[in-house]
């Protein structure tokens, strides 16, 4: 996994927060729009994606999950990863909220969300962003079990 | 010369610490790379396949060079999302 | 907000909802999934997208648009789409809004919300149905421009 | 034998109305399809290329035939979403 540390010339709106605690993701992507695109006419599409903690995983049931990052890598990161997607599509604004900590079956783990002028780049770029966050972005999940055992996620797969 | 390590989640619990801190000579550092790091800070011989490391918050590869006052950290392969 | 859901013969939960009045999509798709996925813990993607009224079309600076739609033959195409989506993907839950009648920049057109327990599913699936939705459902578009003189839209284009 | 035709959006305009009522006989029925259809009820003589049709609310080619009781429905390219 290499990472491009080109400076960026592109001045494209982000936001970018970890949080260590339960997050309404639709609320706070309304909460967003409403503070960075009020007034704004020219934005045609917005996708977004809300991943959610699930009480199974690998044929197991789970009780709760902890989630450790590398902060100061976690941001420089995922400001990467956002430049990038503005660099292949013309993306208006971004948002990326993380959820880090103890985390149960049901709460929001991340949500992100993509503003357009047009669909394809709103849903390649949400997709390129989910899909890069998965494989790039320091974060690291651990797994409490029904069972009574806890273990480490050991990789995330294309897709699942 | 010096290097701060650190080592995060499964990495973390196996070694039993969060970090070290290093001092290494001007000339060690000449020609310091990652697996020599690894090496030295966790008495293992053999650099994991899936081990992943960044210095200074930025992905490199295992025959990158260390430099004075890099924070260097070693991770398993990322699960976030 | 008038709703309608016709019968079909899968099972896969659905809703589908012809809104006459300007309608919040963020809102709507939390209340959906509060009244419809409570308690629920195996869903672990929501991929979503909102498209929105740009007030430029063509090069041309839009007032505002009057959607048309054929009302019998509309639920029953999108059911169908859904239908073809959960044929395709293990896709849990779906939410279509669709605006008719007389709309203005920055209003919402069209909100579509899948539901699964992995992310390519959602994507896909919400993909899927936002691209049939703009090739098979019979809504129309007539826009009212700046200049004065009114114009139906032509044709959706591809990821336009 | 009834059968009911509808015009959406910029042929509704065109044709300066929505709809239509038409009798047939149980024998003009038999072979009626789309094409003539369309024909008798616009006095058209071609069919334009990107029109569409429905038949009872699905989509049907222009070889369709008419039953009795059928909605039948022409419009231009959709541009909904």
């Amino acid at each position: 996994m290499s990472s491009s540390t080109a400076k960026i010339t592109t001045t494209s709106v982000r936001k970018i927060m970890i949080v260590e605690e339960s997050f309404d993701p639709l609320k706070t992507q309304a909460d967003y729009q409403r503070e960075s695109m009020s007034g704004k006419t020219d934005y045609g599409a917005t996708a977004n994606f809300v991943g959610t903690m699930r009480d199974f995983n690998e044929g197991d049931d789970v009780l709760s999950m902890t989630l450790e990052h590398y902060p100061a890598m976690t941001s420089k990161q995922l400001n990467e990863i956002v430049d990038q997607a503005c660099s292949k599509w013309p993306i208006q604004n971004t948002l990326i909220v993380h959820r880090v900590g103890e985390i149960f079956p049901a709460e929001s783990i991340v949500l992100v969300s993509v503003w357009s002028a047009h669909r394809n780049a709103a849903f390649d770029g949400c997709r390129y962003i989910m899909e890069a966050l998965k494989h790039q972005a320091p974060f690291w999940k651990k797994e409490a079990l029904i069972a009574g055992d806890t273990r480490w996620v050991a990789e995330n797969t294309k897709g699942e | 010369m010096t290097i701060k390590v650190l080592y995060f989640a499964s990495l973390r619990e196996e070694i039993g610490r969060a970090n070290d801190q290093f001092q290494f000579s001007e000339e060690q550092l000449l020609s310091l790379d990652v697996v020599q790091l690894w090496q030295h800070a966790t008495g293992k011989t053999s650099f994991p396949e899936q081990l992943l490391v960044a210095i200074n918050q930025e992905y490199k590869d295992q025959k990158a060079l260390i430099n004075d006052g890099d924070e260097v950290a070693f991770f398993p392969p990322v699960t976030g999302g």
